[in-house]
């Protein structure tokens, strides 16, 4: 087991209802992480439905669904970026 | 390389004002050319904007807009470089952002600026909240915004 | 079209002001993207430069500038424009002339910005000279610059 | 017979000396008038000795050496451009 922060952003953010948690996962990828949050309730099902809008970074850096979760200690999720 | 200036920050700014200051830096540099790029909270088509709310993921926003100044003086022989970001609420016709860079010469000191401006876009994490009259919406990223970063790709 | 702004002026003048100024209608003119472009005079690559001296067309140079600015109304769909070109004698380090545009998004206000730049160089009548310890020389034009303007001649 | 307003700007100005003169020619063309004032004295043959380095403006609109000089006011003579 591995203790990742998770953290939320915009609509993400929103529609789970939190910025932040702590998550106790055997996930070994960003993929598996967010298959077993889905299933935990539907706020997560809804907001994961479409995964080409979500994107996520690993330790603050933007990373692939399938990217090993090997020693990292937090995971965001957030939509496409709308800066500048 | 020259000066590299990255600011994450809540208060409003004066484009003007940090335009003097870089042109003062950029000149000892040995520049002879600066260009800026300056973001306006737009309303919005028809009107009745009232406020852009901007999100950002501190840590990780500094992080990326160092990353991308870093990666545009590596292509570009570049003097000082800045990009100032804010989040947080803004009013309709506020500034929302900035960078400026400068060079010896245009060419490369207009490429840098669009390549940051490319990248800032679609790789700093910021989100855009507009709201009206009618409600909250967040900005849809466009897909054009996506398929810019292809420029800068080859060659 | 927007307001169109050509200055040609002997006096100094601060990038800085000019921008805040020009922001301002900016976002009054709806536009949500501003690029800018100074021009500084650089010293020799060895040093050495006392003062650059620039020669102009009087009467000539408005109507070059006007017409390159109107070019690029009607080729973009811009918010206001400026053109500000000093001549006479300047000292290195000072600003020597800045162009600003400003449009509803990025691509238009930089692809503006760039093309008054290199219309500028090859088509308004200035000339610089350099004033250094050995003399006085004029600076000569270059090819690239004069091929610059074969980006925009197609699309 | 035609009276211009020839002006010189740059080196032209310097080779050639004055700034601004008047000028009477039944000459057609800039190509005809830059012939003329060479054969006039030396430091114009000089100063027009090679017309590539030399750009001309007819009643302040940039022109080509064979353009027509109908009409035509005041024509100048100078280097490229290098503002900017």
């Amino acid at each position: 087991m591995q203790s990742l922060q998770i953290v939320y952003f915009a609509w993400l953010r929103e529609r789970i209802g939190l910025p932040r948690e702590t998550w106790e996962t055997k996930a070994e990828t960003p993929a598996e992480l967010v298959a077993e949050l889905a299933a935990r309730e539907d706020r997560y099902a809804l907001a994961f439905a479409d995964l080409s809008a979500v994107r996520v970074a690993l330790d603050q850096e933007l990373a692939e669904f399938d990217a090993s979760l090997a020693g990292v200690r937090e995971v965001a999720f957030f939509p496409p970026m709308t800066g500048g | 390389m020259g000066d590299l200036q990255i600011r994450v920050q809540e208060a409003a700014f004066d484009p003007g004002a940090l335009l003097s200051d870089f042109d003062q830096l950029a000149a000892r540099s040995g520049a002879g050319a600066v260009v800026t790029f300056t973001g306006l909270v737009r309303d919005l088509p028809g009107g009745g904007l009232h406020a852009m709310e901007i999100e950002h993921y501190p840590g990780m926003t500094e992080k990326a807009l160092t990353a991308i100044a870093e990666e545009a003086a590596g292509r570009w022989d570049l003097g000082p470089v800045l990009i100032l970001h804010r989040y947080g609420l803004m009013r309709p016709e506020e500034p929302i952002m900035m960078v400026a860079t400068a060079s010896a010469h245009r060419a490369a000191a207009f490429a840098a600026a669009d390549f940051l401006m490319d990248y800032l876009k679609s790789r700093a994490p910021f989100w855009k909240k507009e709201t009206t009259e009618a409600g909250d919406s967040w900005v849809a990223a466009k897909a054009e915004d996506e398929a810019a970063l292809d420029r800068w790709r080859q060659g």
